[in-house]
């Protein structure tokens, strides 16, 4: 199975936004992570380098391997594709191709996997794969809708589409920027339960970034805590304390003043 | 971060400023020669009454000889349209940011569309005239070339006006750039290369004189020629034929764009 | 030649001396601009007397017509004077027969209450032309101009003004008009003749051509000379129906050496060939 | 409801069929006429070389004054583009469905800037020469109502494809149209609208043959002149230039985007 | 105080789907209500209707006096500015002008008061509304981003952007669709804290979807639960039990299934 590893990964962006400040953990294989921090802490930034989606300024991440910051910066295509193969990702937006159907969104998962990126429109895909992107979106719940264009759900029905989507993809690596944001408690639930059963049935990896507490500790067998970019938290879900919980969520730097280092400021 | 923030938009205001004073005098130049003034305008618009009399009522006698002449153009201008927006497909993408395997080819690509662009169609008709000889087909070929470079600019700008999230979507599942440019580019593109294909449809009937140059008739020769003979009546005749034509595909556009956007 | 003739490859033409189809252009002279384009009757008539196929191609630029010429893309070509002229110093032509068009002329007309009274008042002036190398339009007014002693590149402010000029005569915009035959008529169409003064009558211009690309064999350019001749009623006919400039129109023999008084005004003109 | 969506498809698309088809067959029928045989195309590449040699070498003997003739072109597309860009932005608002007052003044708008777009250069410059005389305001006013054509539909098609969102969240406060367009609507579609409208000059240059209808001068009567006297190399010289012209104005235009998107 | 009553409320999208299924309750002014329901349930559409964003079907929406969905379909637009000046819209997808700083989405709040709508750019804004927009946005505690533009902020960030519009607007009624699913949870609590607070010290009304039932028991006055369109829930917060919230959720018809008569299918 394929280890995550990730070592003193900063990211400052061009306008000097500092969103990751050297981050170090190495997740096992299986190993379920809830990624908790603030808002602006840099917890989607550091899924969108693990996937390479963002070219971390310095620092390794090792995917099957591969180090992802190198291959993106390389530009190399056989090693960024084989990383992103193995990474799904659910997005905070979503992102469905609004004005296509909802099934084609979901068949787009295995994008990736074909040859022949033609036989992935839902005229020419082959029979087994509408089947199997049937069967991904009746476990998200939305057989129902596979018809309808994406742009006429609910935020939440989206979010499912989203994630039967990469369902769909069947990767290694989950990575997850809050997957159940737009969700009612109960499908949010229904979610993590599916996301978690398909971690533990094929023993993936999950990274998932979230805020709801009861829902991280439920749901992760490790919890990791970002601040200003830094991890300041990192420890197995059973052995968490409150206090060090709502340290993370202090005021005083982290989330209403940006993730910048302070001697760029005049 | 706010200093250096400002500091850069100081820097590219400089920069720009520069360019921008330039252009400013340029302009300034043209409105000073161009002497506009109000009375010029106000005392013109007298004079034009003798004009549009001479227009109106349209001479409506050879409109049956128009109408064959429009469908003829209008077929060729949707041939040359078709040729050229499917060459540009493949050239917006290699001219857009977002899409170009890399800096060089984009910029090529995209001062090769330009250059495209600048050849006038005289220059087209005659290399076509050259290669195939006179006729329709030369005709064609010089609407195709117009619109790719037309579409070949349109389609890439909207390219890269794109929103990122879908794009990101699919690259995150590992999908091949054709899979990419397949799956979210073209979707999302494509209500606005329906909206500007149309519209090239309907420039190409309008600039279908070209067709005249080459000796595969057209309306364009017969509205030219009837603005030379001075028979307003009847160049007012093919403008509102051409008109009623255009507004006709603007239909067909506007039906199409709703099912589309 | 591999293109001459292609439309049949063998010589079965006019007698078996010229190619089974020939391209046959009309550069429209002056643009389309006299034609009826209806061109069906002149095409039927040469089919018949030529015993060709005839290709017919109502070209509405000069430009493109040279370059159909250059690469072999047509075999027969009708042309004005000064296209004649430009296309056979660029790509070549033979000249066949000439039609000669009776009353064609330049002139340069003022105003009816111009302060302009003579030739020598139009110095520092504006004049109105067509476009560049029309034989009408351009070339024949400033040979009228040279002719009385200016410099038509110094002495006169010409303008290029192409459709726009009879508007913008009939506006006052310019002192003075380079007009042809064509737009004295359409000057009294519109305005009537009080309207203006024409101010210098020019000659007669030199003939329309028919010219035929250099490649056409000799004995075939010969044998179209020949019947063109010998049928130049029906031939003339069938072009009047075409444009009505060929009015009182007859077909002559031709040589180049008739358009040397041509060649002259267009050195004169700063456009030599 | 699966039903329902079907129903309303298959009617669609059986009106559309019917269009389609006739569509179809004129397209075919441009194809027939057209007789673009591949072995046509290919053996005329061959042919190519003669002409080119014409045009090549270019002849710079008379680049300097070429360039003073693009410089007032430019101004004048400049400020024609100017005008008919400001005069684009209301119409644009008026013909779109989302920002037009009612569907009257709608189709009304968008019939009468197809008409202006149907009414050729030729005849607008006539016009202008009628009403204000020779010279460059005429010229300039020419470019600035092709322009409007232009602008005013493309501007439009961009509006009407704007998200909804930044729209509902300022028509939720309150906010009068005027607010809406000048909070919102302009905001979202100003990058567009300058690529437009950085197009629109690009493209004011390249036909400014118009210029020279109206005496006003300028590169297009050069151009046209080279062409007539088969000055090919001139030609040639003037195609370059203006083409540097126009890569600048695009560098130009790329930098401005970037800063806008 | 401004009234906020809706009458049997009907809500069909032209494509069949019906959200609203003849919604009807009425808020007493000051009241927090939170509007709870699965996905898919009508919450958003039913926000939407009441500040005349969409056009209900039929029924009729109270808002000062004015009936909504009669002002929308005759197109009285004077009417229906009072509405909508009256209520302050936090959406669930933020809709911030995206290429245009923080400060100035801010200073938009304020467009539907102003005569002149030139005033509300940041340019030629009055010192007052500028000063005011910054005090909004140290409400929020994003005082330091005020130049930034608004599409290089974290979705929380953008959120409370969103909220500092709403607060620069000063309406009487608060319609919050989901206003902290991407908070932190602390920041959310704050966003939670800072709406109550206002609504408390002015007197206002608040309609606010969720989905954390926590702290929608906490703040809320009032919960409305939506199932199919229909509201199956209205109680005061502290008699809420158990059962009817997670009847609130439940499987059979609410959730995957979308809100269609039954009828309509062949
Ligand atoms: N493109 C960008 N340019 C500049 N700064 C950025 C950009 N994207 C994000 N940032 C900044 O980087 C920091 C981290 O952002 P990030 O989106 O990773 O936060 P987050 O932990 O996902 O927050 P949230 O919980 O609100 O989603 C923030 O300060 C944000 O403003
Ligand atoms: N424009 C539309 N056209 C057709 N159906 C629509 C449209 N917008 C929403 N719907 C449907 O109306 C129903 C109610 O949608 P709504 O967005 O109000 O739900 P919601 O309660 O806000 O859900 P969520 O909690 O997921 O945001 C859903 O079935 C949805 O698919
Ligand atoms: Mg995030
Ligand atoms: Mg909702």
């Amino acid at each position: 199975m394929i280890p995550l590893s990730i070592n003193e990964v900063c990211k400052e962006f061009p306008d000097g936004t500092r969103a990751l400040n050297g981050v170090s953990f190495t997740i096992n294989p299986g190993e379920g992570t809830v990624l908790l921090g603030s808002n602006g802490s840099g917890k989607t930034t550091l899924l969108r380098c693990i996937n390479g989606l963002e070219t971390a300024t310095s620092g390794q991440i090792y995917v099957d391997h591969i180090d992802v910051i190198e291959a993106k910066r390389r530009h190399a295509r056989k090693a960024l594709k084989r990383v992103r193969l193995q990474t799904g990702m659910v997005f905070q937006k979503f992102h469905l191709i609004n004005n296509l159907g909802v099934l084609q969104n979901v068949l787009f998962g295995s994008l990736g996997r074909t040859q022949n990126p033609m036989k992935m429109f839902s005229i020419g895909a082959a029979k087994e794969e509408r089947m199997r992107a049937m069967a991904c979106l009746d476990r998200v719940g939305l057989a129902d809708l596979a018809k309808r264009r994406a742009d006429t759900l609910s935020g939440g029905q989206r979010q499912r589409v989203a994630i039967a989507r990469v369902l769909m993809q069947d990767p290694q690596i989950v990575l997850a920027d809050e997957p159940i944001a737009s969700l009612d408690p109960k499908s949010g639930r229904e979610v993590m339960d599916l996301l978690w059963e398909i971690v533990r049935e094929r023993n993936l990896t999950v990274v998932c970034a979230l805020h709801q507490l009861k829902i991280a500790q439920e749901y992760g067998d490790r919890l990791i805590g970002l601040r200003c970019g830094n991890v300041v938290m990192d420890t197995p879900a059973d052995r968490i304390d409150a206090d060090q919980l709502s340290h993370l969520y202090d005021d005083d730097q982290s989330q209403s003043v940006p993730a910048v280092p302070l001697e760029v400021t005049p | 971060m706010g200093e250096q923030l400002r500091r850069r938009g100081g820097g590219a205001s400089g920069w720009g400023g520069g360019g921008g004073l330039i252009i400013l005098g340029l302009f300034l130049h043209g409105v000073y020669i161009a002497q506009l003034t109000p009375e010029r305008l106000l005392s013109g618009m007298g004079r034009l009454g003798g004009f549009l009399s001479q227009a109106i009522p349209p001479d409506l006698t050879r409109a049956s000889n128009f109408f064959w002449a429009i469908l003829v153009t209008f077929e060729m201008a949707l041939v040359g349209t078709v040729i050229g927006v499917l060459l540009s497909l493949p050239v917006a993408l290699l001219a857009s940011d977002n899409t170009s395997p890399n800096r060089l080819v984009r910029n090529i690509t995209r001062n090769t569309v330009a250059a495209v662009r600048t050849i006038p169609d005289l220059v087209w008709a005659l290399i076509f005239v050259v290669a195939i000889g006179l006729g329709p087909a030369a005709g064609i070929l010089t609407i195709a070339v117009d619109n790719l470079g037309f579409c070949g600019r349109f389609f890439s700008e909207r390219i890269e006006e794109l929103e990122p999230g879908p794009v990101e979507a699919l690259s995150s599942t590992g999908a091949s750039q054709l899979g990419i440019i397949l799956g979210a580019i073209f979707p999302c593109a494509f209500p606005s290369f329906v909206a500007t294909s149309l519209y090239a449809v309907e420039k190409s009937i309008r600039s279908a004189v070209v067709l005249g140059l080459v000796g595969a008739g057209g309306i364009g020769v017969e509205l030219s020629t009837s603005m030379r003979l001075f028979r307003y009546d009847q160049a007012l005749t093919i403008i509102v034929m051409i008109w009623l034509v255009v507004t006709a595909s603007e239909q067909v556009s506007t039906q199409i764009r709703r099912r589309v956007i | 030649a591999p293109n001459v003739g292609e439309g049949g490859g063998e010589m079965t033409g006019a007698g078996g001396v010229c190619p089974a189809t020939l391209r046959f252009a009309d550069t429209g002279t002056e643009g389309l601009e006299e034609l009826q384009r209806d061109f069906a009757a002149f095409k039927e008539v040469l089919e018949d007397v030529l015993d060709v196929d005839v290709e017919f191609f109502a070209v509405t630029d000069r430009t493109v017509a040279a370059a159909a010429v250059d690469s072999d893309q047509v075999d027969i070509i009708l042309a004005g004077p000064s296209e004649y002229l430009a296309i056979r110093s660029n790509v070549g032509m033979e000249p066949v027969v000439s039609i000669d068009r009776p009353g064609y002329n330049a002139n340069i007309v003022v105003l009816a209450d111009s302060d302009i009274q003579n030739p020598e008042d139009l110095r520092g002036k504006s004049i109105a032309l067509k476009s560049a190398g029309s034989t009408s339009g351009h070339i024949g007014p400033l040979a009228l101009l040279q002719d009385l002693g200016f410099d038509p590149n110094t002495d006169v402010d010409t303008q290029l003004l192409e459709d726009a000029r009879i508007e913008a005569f009939a506006a006052g915009d310019v002192d003075a008009f380079g007009a042809g035959t064509s737009d004295i008529r359409r000057l009294n169409e519109r305005y009537g003749e009080d309207f203006y003064r024409v101010l210098v009558e020019g000659p007669e211009l030199p003939r329309d051509v028919i010219g035929a690309n250099p490649n056409i064999p000799a004995e075939c350019i010969e044998a179209i000379k020949e019947r063109l001749l010998a049928n130049q009623e029906r031939v003339l006919d069938a072009l009047l129906e075409s444009s009505p400039k060929y009015g009182e129109s007859s077909l002559h023999e031709v040589s180049d050496s008739e358009y040397d008084g041509m060649r002259k005004a267009h050195e004169a003109a700063g456009v030599p060939f």
